[in-house]
């Protein structure tokens, strides 16, 4: 389905959602974030990439699994399976789109994890085109993806100044444009031609090339044991804010949360955890298989560019570049990619 | 006006005599508009060499990198390392003396006055772009910063003050007091603000907008410990906030790990995160040193260095205590005076 | 010098009283917890004092012995708000008067700054307490730990910094 | 709705062996599950294990396969988990959920020579293959069993032992010198090069502390074994069991799902991450 | 090791049982993790009670044990004797206070036994991460330090050197004994103080195991009970003691004169001096600070009289360092300040005298060599005020505390003023009369019978000069009436406070003091000679006001303890100590600098605890951010789990 949206019928559509949970970017405290959204009105779509991704809404940073206490000795579990209303995300940028199927891949392989698709299958993607690459760091179609992906999102936003395109994806994305049925024009002649046009335009934008895709698997793994990851990692100092942020990063960390050590009260609780934290693969002995700065380096750049294609065939990474710009020392996996490819 | 060339002929020289196995300095890079971190150890790189109010990084971290590095390794290397420091790097540095991390004979201070400036505050930048990133940051002189947006290359002028940390503009110590060598005028403090006048504009609000700032501030916390990362004073071997025995000799029993504390959980709540923040604040009392890392390399923007210079305020008003300022003097929580407050206990 | 604490104290009690009554139902009196560490030579001496001397006070305070106040860490106050306590009370030896000459006064200092901080990040200012209580001041310890648990009823239950479970 | 694969099944300690005692204490413990939703489980494969209010470990199902009523878990005494395990009693309650991992291919060994080497609690994950092995006596060649500890008394499932002599050959081996000790004294490496099995239609298994392993595989080869021949089990830190949460990965392999049992022809493909 | 705590809930006869649901609290404790047996018992510390609890530790095979009871200050070492007897180290038994703190001071019985029951499970929680320790071991140097040579210093030594031990005794002024050599008679039975006091003095000199060292100040310590290391500092002695003659050639060139302290200020003295006829060590002394300079081209005329050349300028100031096992403090008190007294004219007119100055003006030794007359005028007074409480008991404006004495000796004055001015008046203010002590009521009844001293129950308002008279304003609360009265001397009754310097040797002997600057004592009741710090004990004046008998008494106590301490090869300190966790350490000093016992000094750049002066009050846990020290058996693990039980 595709439909002419005026810039004004915007906010409402957002209120003709109005049982679902709708949020969209907002700009504070210097930074695009998502954020609730109570009415239309509230909708700025002016935003370049947030700084967290979309896999918040179905990974979000705290999971209870369940709840535990003891009844007369004997241990109780009482799940707690999310039941979240129907979200709607708008703004969605294509890079963050493309990061969903690959997080659906790593929680449906071999195990279904329950928790994130009770979050997953009501969530709707609105995704928002990149009229112009929103920093020198991006670089999704090095990796495969466009500004104007579709990859893993429902309903794909172009804006055309006065208007935006708006194309239905998936049956999710179709179906959350129906009910804003109102606010929606029919595509007239010249539309098509239009969007066509800014996407060429977006798409010619110089972007950091990353060079022959399909070489670089084999070029990290004949560098497993190279000095070079140590040396590119010299200056990284392990604070995982290239994970956090990263769409497709899924690593988490399980722990027990006491409430009352009398009652064995307590919850068994999920959080985001990363391979770039010394203790994530440390053993209790103290043996750590990655133990130093370099072998996280390496494993960060290895699982999304070598394992992860190895594996499923397709990159974990789609080029958001905010690894980049948030690193607080400059460690870019751009530069890495190439060096290691040389 | 520093000359760059001038550091660089320093750092070139000091390798060249063998008088320090390394160099940390700033270079560009190629991830934004700001300063890399560089470590150079061969003379041909000292010419990579750069200084400019986007050389945002406390360097002093990488020489605590260091020696922990050198105390695992085999064959440790223990030379001196050299280091390019601002006024409150170099504060960093005298706090680590302070406290015997390493001596004052391990390290080569290449001091560089900030002179009339400081740097450039990301945060205010993001603000003023919207969110946008800046292709080309560059000193604009005495006008203050030029910058320009990726995308459309034209280049704005911003005024020094609306755009430089705010520490910068509140420092009274640009010039680094501890170094070998100073590169730069000596401009010690500047007239743009009152040191401080954050934390005292935020005690003028009641109890309640105070503590929706920090719940909303707490909230937002990802819990990535980039703040802990990045403090040179945070150089535990295991942070009392982490529940994870780090330090495992073939002393430590199974009990000791069983019953390693956990004074917060990992989970990033506003109530855990609020234990590891107030945590990280007190244990930086009279430590700190103000130089604005922690709140630099905050992914969210929380603003850190508000609860550290609130506790830098009271050390300097009720104690007349300045971390990074005496190395020989015993720190701020390890001594009293007779006459610290009394009044608030009953 | 401005001392904040005393700028936002009445404001402080004014805004507890205010939500709290509207919060509270009316005729359930709310029943503060509170952790309070004693040093073994003054303050838990001070309260035994009390307790040859029958004085009747509140029970809301649950007693930590331990060596001397200087011995506090911060953690420890941290946590016991973590885990929910309404109100914290640090008692030690008057200045001067510490068993082990210094300790108080490098507790003065240090719970100084964990008050103002607490303070800062907007922990309402009647949560957190020093006392200092001689072995000699049974009745002191009792009025400090009464007029604690009055103050803190007005406020009501802490959860700022209590676990979110 | 899918089976919620983090909530773990309610399983009851029905029986507690001291195996060793010391610094690294082993116990053996024996898991009902009191509300009959225990699972099945092949030789290899492990089982997460939680202590309520302490957290979940990974441990190795140590009883055959055959024994259907109950479960058994030989747990060292390491960190938080495993020390709530050793202050477990008979009667406590526990959380488990698996059977994770893949096994050990028994079936392609049939009429196979079987040389197992183990030491300290490296007994336990090879443990359930010894006792198939045994059970199914018929399909297979000569069954060797190599085992060390630090002294005699340090030896896990004793017991076990005497029984085992009769369907295989047993050689018991100490670290430390002992009185009147019948069996070998020294480290199993050299226990195994002093009998020198052949390597002819044989498998060897192995398992125990890393560097034993590493000992075991190099004389293992001298002794004429193949990288196929050669089979052991890995360790990696694992949270979730299920290839999710990430760290047990040896390259591309989760450990705790393509893992934990390699050959050591496979494991050679694999980067030396562990 | 798996935990098998036991808990014993006493009842304390309905002590505890009358508020707190015992039964209940046994009860829920048994149900605790770890906890293998929990029972109630009437009267715990009974003897039935203790073997209860032995065999409980012996059929339970019980590790750790929690006796929730009295508060520990009274039966904690009851029953870690009874834990040891049943073969549980002391250190695993801890005591959970449920009376004082709680069964005593609450009445309602749900609220009590819920805080009992938070009580003793913190109490659980901690005692199941005790250690179990062994006392640490010390030995011992057999030789006590006395500091401070007046009346409680000099017994102190004498008692020491009898019981065989040796001693060193310091004082700062050039002659032992203190105030008493001020003294004229005594209260109550008027014998005269330096008859009684020189013999004793000279037992002193004559003493081989006694080292005096007067014009001597402790400088700095160091060590522990059973072995300190102290240093001596020693004023330049100017006038060698061993060859002066006490010829006193040199006074009468000294061109120097000063107020001579010896007499209150009441006469003048050289700069070269005795201090007093009687003065131990028997030598003349030059005050260094009143000679024109040690230089004999300004004067250096004793020099030049002394025929032995007993005097040499160039002496210098000496340290020694001393060996010591232990050390008892008797430095005295001073009289509170006559220039806080303005209202009663003190410090300003001549004729208002402190009761010192009266005594030295009845002394036969004294400036008048015993007659009483006014140092304005040297007329003798025909009508005296005594004025008791001057500074004493006056929270607001002095001194809180009562200076004990001060009834008893104005009593005295006004009988020795009436011996020696037979027609004279003397009339006393007072609040009240405190004459506790054998004789001492009857005394000052007799002052008041037999001598016809007016008492006036009342406080005087204000004393001024007035036509060569001193007006006394006051009331007599008594009678109701205002009191004006023309003395022609006013002798005020100052407060005793610790004397100068208390402070500063408090500090370097790191004892503390109390409230008002006197040194604490460990214990108001049970431990009045001990000071905080172990092998430091207290004497005389220095703790508290109090008379001769009392000083003496206490100096006999406070070395008897002493020589008990020091009867023993090896001292037990306890082994609460604080522990360094090593690879946690980054040697960042931080402990060092608040150690208050100099126990913390950093070996290969970390820090590490010197147990035997360690006391255990976790000053430096409370400042080490990487929580890389604990004190034993307080760990912080243990203090965060007892928080979590309370909060449970
Ligand atoms: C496939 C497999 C089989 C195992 N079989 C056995 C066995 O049969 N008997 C036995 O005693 N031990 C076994 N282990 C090791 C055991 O899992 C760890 O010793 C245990 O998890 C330590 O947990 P802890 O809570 O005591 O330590 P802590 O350090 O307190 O626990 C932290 C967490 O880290 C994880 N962790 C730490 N070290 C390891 C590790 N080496 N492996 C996996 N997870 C770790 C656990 O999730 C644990 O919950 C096995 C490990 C794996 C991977
Ligand atoms: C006016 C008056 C009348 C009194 N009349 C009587 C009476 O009739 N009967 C009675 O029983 N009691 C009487 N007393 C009380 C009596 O004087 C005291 O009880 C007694 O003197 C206390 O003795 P002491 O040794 O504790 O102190 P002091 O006599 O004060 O001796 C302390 C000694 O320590 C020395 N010293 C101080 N500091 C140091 C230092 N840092 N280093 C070395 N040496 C130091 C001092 O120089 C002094 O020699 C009277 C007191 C007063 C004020
Ligand atoms: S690469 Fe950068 S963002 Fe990632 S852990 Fe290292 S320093 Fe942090
Ligand atoms: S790896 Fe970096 S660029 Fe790629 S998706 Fe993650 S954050 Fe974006
Ligand atoms: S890169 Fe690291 S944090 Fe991200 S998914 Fe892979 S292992 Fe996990
Ligand atoms: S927060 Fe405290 S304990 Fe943690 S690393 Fe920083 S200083 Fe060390
Ligand atoms: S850097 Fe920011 S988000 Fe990360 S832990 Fe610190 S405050 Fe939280
Ligand atoms: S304060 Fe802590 S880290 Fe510092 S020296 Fe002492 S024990 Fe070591």
């Amino acid at each position: 389905m595709e439909k002419i949206l005026n810039q004004e019928k915007l906010r409402e559509w957002v209120d003709m959602l109005d049982d679902c949970e709708v949020y969209a970017p907002a700009f504070a405290d210097s930074v695009w974030n998502f954020a609730r959204i109570e009415a239309g009105t509230d909708i700025d779509l002016s935003h370049t990439n947030t700084i967290g991704s979309v896999k918040e809404f179905v990974f979000p940073q705290r999971e209870v699994f369940f709840r535990f206490e003891k009844k007369d000795g004997v241990p109780v579990l009482t799940p707690t399976l999310p039941d979240p209303k129907p979200t709607v995300v708008f703004g969605v940028r294509p890079c963050d789109g493309r990061g969903m199927p690959r997080n659906d891949t790593v929680f449906n392989k071999e195990f279904v994890d329950p928790y994130y698709w009770a979050r997953r299958d009501k969530l709707t993607l609105i995704g928002l085109a990149c009229n112009l690459p929103h920093s020198p760091n991006c670089f999704c179609q090095s990796v495969g993806g466009s500004p104007h992906s579709e990859d893993g999102l429902d309903v794909l936003m172009t804006d055309l100044g006065d208007r935006f395109h708006v194309k239905g994806i998936t049956v999710k994305g179709v179906e959350a444009m129906e009910r804003g049925r109102d606010a929606f024009d029919a595509v007239r002649d010249g539309d098509q031609a239009e969007v066509e046009k800014v996407h060429d335009t977006s798409r010619s934008f110089p972007q950091r090339p990353l060079g022959n895709l399909d070489a670089i698997p084999e070029a990290i793994r004949e560098n497993f044991d190279s000095p070079l990851w140590a040396d590119m990692a010299q200056h990284c100092i392990g604070c995982g804010i290239c994970t956090f942020l990263c769409p497709t990063c899924h690593c988490f960390d399980i722990n027990d949360e006491v409430i009352s050590p009398t009652t064995g009260e307590g919850e068994r609780v999920r959080t985001w955890d990363n391979c770039q934290f010394p203790d994530f693969t440390m053993h209790t002995s103290g043996h750590n298989p990655r133990a130093d700065l370099g072998s996280r380096l390496r494993q960060r750049v290895s699982h999304k560019f070598l394992y992860f294609v190895e594996n499923h065939k397709t990159q974990q990474c789609t080029g958001c570049g905010r690894c980049i710009t948030e690193c607080p020392v400059g460690i870019d996996i751009v530069a890495v990619l190439e060096r290691v490819s040389q | 006006m520093v000359n760059v060339e001038e550091i660089r002929d320093y750092a070139a020289n000091l390798l060249k005599k063998g008088e320090v196995k390394s160099v940390l300095g700033f270079r560009r890079g190629s991830a934004s508009a700001f300063a890399e971190p560089c470590t150079i150890t061969d003379v041909g790189e000292a010419t990579s060499l750069v200084w400019d109010p986007t050389c945002l990084n406390n360097l002093t971290l990488y020489l605590v990198k260091d020696r922990k590095q050198q105390a695992a390794a085999k064959n440790p290397d223990n030379r001196p390392v050299g280091i390019v420091a601002k006024g409150c790097d170099s504060r960093a540095i005298g706090v680590l003396l302070q406290e015997n991390y390493f001596k004052r004979e391990d390290v080569v201070v290449i001091g560089v006055s900030c002179e009339g400036t400081g740097v450039v505050d990301p945060r205010k930048l993001s603000a003023k772009l919207k969110g946008r990133t800046a292709s080309r940051v560059t000193f604009g002189g005495a006008d203050g910063i030029n910058v320009s947006v990726y995308g459309d290359e034209t280049e704005t002028v911003i005024p020094a003050r609306e755009i430089l940390a705010d520490r910068c503009l509140e420092c009274r110590a640009a010039v680094p007091a501890l170094n070998d060598v100073v590169f730069g005028e000596a401009v010690g403090a500047r007239e743009f603000d009152e040191p401080f006048h954050a934390a005292k504009e935020a005690e003028s609000l009641s109890a309640d907008e105070r503590w929706a700032t920090w719940e909303h501030h707490f909230d937002r916390c990802l819990r990535c410990f980039a703040c802990r990362a990045v403090c040179p004073m945070c150089y535990c071997p295991e942070c009392v906030v982490d529940s994870t025995t780090f330090v495992v000799t073939l002393g430590t029993s199974a009990e000791e790990k069983a019953n390693r504390i956990r004074w917060c959980e990992r989970s990033a709540n506003t109530s855990e995160s609020a234990v590891y923040h107030l945590t990280r604040t007190i244990h930086l009392a009279g430590r700190c040193i103000d130089c604005g890392e922690c709140e630099r390399v905050c992914p969210v923007n929380i603003p850190l260095r508000l609860l550290n210079t609130k506790l830098e305020k009271e050390a300097f008003e009720m104690f007349e205590y300045q971390a990074g300022h005496d190395i020989e003097q015993a720190s701020l929580l390890s001594s009293f005076r007779d006459e610290d407050p009394n009044s608030f206990i009953r | 010098m401005s001392n904040p604490s005393k700028v936002t104290k009445a404001e402080d009690d004014t805004q507890g009283r205010a939500s709290v009554a509207g919060a509270r139902k009316p005729g359930a009196t709310f029943e503060p917890r509170i952790v309070a560490f004693l040093c073994k030579w003054c303050s838990s001496a001070g309260s035994d004092l009390a307790g040859v001397s029958r004085i009747q006070y509140s029970a809301n305070a649950t007693p930590i012995t331990i060596p001397c106040s200087g011995s506090v860490s911060p953690m420890y106050i941290l946590s016991a708000f973590n885990k929910g306590a309404d109100g914290v009370l640090i008692s030690g030896c008057h200045p001067g008067d510490c068993h082990y000459m210094e300790g108080n006064y490098l507790a003065r200092r240090k719970l100084y700054l964990v008050k103002e901080l607490l303070q800062f990040i907007g922990l309402e200012s009647e949560r957190f307490r020093m006392s200092w209580v001689s072995a000699a001041e049974g009745a002191k310890f009792a009025e400090v730990v009464d007029e604690f648990v009055e103050d803190l009823r007005v406020l009501g239950p802490q959860n700022r910094l209590k676990a979110k479970r | 709705m899918t089976d919620n694969l983090y909530l773990p099944k309610i399983g009851r300690i029905v029986g507690i062996d001291e195996e060793t005692q010391g610094a690294r204490a082993i116990k053996t413990f024996k898991v009902e599950f009191p509300n009959d939703d225990g699972f099945e489980h092949d030789c290899g494969q492990c089982a997460m294990l939680s202590m309520f209010g302490k957290g979940e470990s990974m441990i190795s199902i140590a009883s055959s396969p055959l024994v259907k009523e109950y479960k058994q878990f030989s747990i060292m005494k390491m960190g938080r988990v495993t020390s709530a395990f050793h202050a477990a009693k008979i009667g406590d309650f526990i959380g488990i959920r698996g059977p994770y991992g893949n096994q050990f291919p028994l079936n392609d060994w049939k009429g196979r020579d079987l040389v197992f080497i183990g030491g300290g609690v490296g007994l336990a994950p090879i443990w359930p293959v010894i006792q198939t092995a045994v059970a199914r006596r018929g399909d297979f060649g000569k069954i060797t069993v190599f085992y060390g500890a630090r002294t005699s008394s340090d030896i896990m499932y004793e017991a076990d032992f005497e029984k085992l002599k009769a369907s295989a050959e047993v050689q018991l081996s100490v670290d430390a010198p002992e009185e009147g000790w019948p069996g070998y004294t020294g480290f199993v490496p050299a226990n195994l090069m002093d009998k020198a099995p052949s390597p002819d239609n044989a498998i060897a298994i192995t398992c125990g502390p890393p560097i034993m392993i590493k000992f075991v595989i190099q004389n293992l080869q001298a002794l004429g074994f193949a990288d196929e021949q050669i089979y052991t089990t890995i360790e990696n830190k694992m949270k979730c069991g299920v290839g999710k949460c990430g760290r047990c990965n040896v390259g591309k392999d989760y450990v705790c799902v393509k893992g934990p049992v390699y050959s050591w022809a496979e494991l050679k493909s694999l980067p030396q991450e562990y | 090791m798996t935990k098998r705590t036991g808990v014993f809930v006493c009842h304390c006869g309905k002590n505890i049982a009358a508020t707190v649901d015992v039964k209940k609290v046994a009860q829920e404790l048994a149900e605790d993790d770890g906890v293998v047996f929990s029972e109630d018992y009437v009267y715990m510390c009974s003897d039935p009670g203790q073997t209860a609890v032995i065999d409980a530790i012996k059929d339970n095979d019980l590790n750790g044990m929690v006796i929730s009871c009295c508060s520990p200050t009274l039966h904690e070492k009851t029953f870690r004797d009874a834990s040891e007897l049943g073969d549980l180290n002391a250190f695993q038994c801890e005591i959970a206070n449920i009376r004082e703190q709680c069964a005593w001071v609450h009445n309602d019985m749900e609220v009590a036994t819920e805080k009992a029951l938070k009580i003793t499970r913190a109490s659980v929680r901690r005692v199941q991460h005790n250690q179990a320790l062994e006392p640490i071991g010390v030995p011992v140097t057999r030789r006590a330090l006395v500091v401070g040579a007046g009346i409680a210093g000099i017994q102190a030594a004498l008692d020491l050197t009898d019981a065989g031990l040796d001693v060193v005794l310091v004082e700062k002024q050039a002659t032992i004994g203190g105030n008493m050599l001020k003294l004229s008679e005594t209260f109550p039975t008027l014998d005269c103080s330096q008859c009684i006091l020189s013999p004793k003095m000279v037992s002193v000199s004559k003493n081989s195991k006694i080292k005096l060292m007067t014009e001597s100040e402790v400088e700095s310590i160091s060590g522990f009970v059973g072995n300190f290391k102290v240093k001596i500092k020693k004023k330049a002695e100017f006038v060698d003691p061993e060859l002066c003659k006490l010829c006193d050639d040199c006074t009468p060139v000294c061109p120097v004169a000063v107020p001579n302290e010896y007499d209150v200020g009441l006469t003048n003295r050289r700069a070269i001096h005795i201090p007093f006829a009687q003065a131990i060590p028997a030598s003349f002394t030059l005050d260094e600070e009143a000679c024109l300079g040690l230089d004999p081209v300004v004067c250096g005329k004793c020099e030049e009289v002394c025929d032995v050349g007993a005097i040499d300028y160039d002496k210098k100031p000496t340290v020694t360092e001393e060996e010591i096992g232990a050390i008892v403090v008797s430095t005295g008190f001073d009289l509170y300040g006559m220039e806080h007294m303005g209202e009663f004219g003190g410090g300003r007119y001549p004729d208002v005298l402190d009761g010192l100055q009266f005594e030295r003006l009845c002394s036969a030794s004294g400036a008048t060599e015993g007659h009483i007359m006014r140092p304005s005028d040297h007329k003798v007074p025909k009508e005296i005020v005594f004025i008791q409480c001057s500074g004493s008991r006056d929270p607001e404006n002095h001194c809180a505390y009562c200076s004990k004495i001060c009834c008893m000796y104005t009593a005295k004055h006004a009988t020795l003023y009436k011996h020696h001015v037979p027609d004279g008046q003397a009339y006393i203010f007072y609040i009240d009369i405190r004459s506790g002590g054998k004789g001492y009521e009857e005394f000052v009844q007799r002052s008041m019978e037999n001598d016809g001293v007016i008492y006036l129950r009342g406080r005087v308002s204000r004393v001024y000069e007035k036509d060569g008279k001193l007006k006394v304003m006051g009331v007599d609360t008594l009678a109701g009436r205002n009191i004006e009265i023309d003395a022609d001397m006013v002798v005020l009754a100052q407060a005793m406070e610790p004397s100068k310097g208390t402070a500063e040797i408090a500090k370097i002997l790191k004892i503390g003091r109390d409230k008002d600057g006197f040194l604490a004592e460990a214990h108001p009741k049970l431990k009045p000679v001990e000071s905080v710090t172990a092998g430091i004990y207290l004497a005389g004046a220095a703790q508290g006001p109090k008379d001769i008998p009392e000083t003496v008494s206490q100096a006999g106590a406070a070395a008897s303890k002493v020589i008990a301490l020091l009867s023993k090869d090896q001292l037990a300190h306890s082994p609460t100590v604080a522990k360094v966790r090593d690879p946690w350490c980054t040697g960042c000093e931080m402990c060092v600098d608040a150690c208050p016992y100099d126990a913390i000094a950093l070996v290969d750049g970390k820090a590490h605890v010197n147990e035997v002066l360690c006391e255990g009050c976790g000053s430096c846990v409370g400042v080490c951010v990487r929580a890389a020290i604990d004190v034993k058996n307080v760990t912080q693990l243990q203090v965060h789990e007892m928080i979590s039980a309370i909060m449970a």
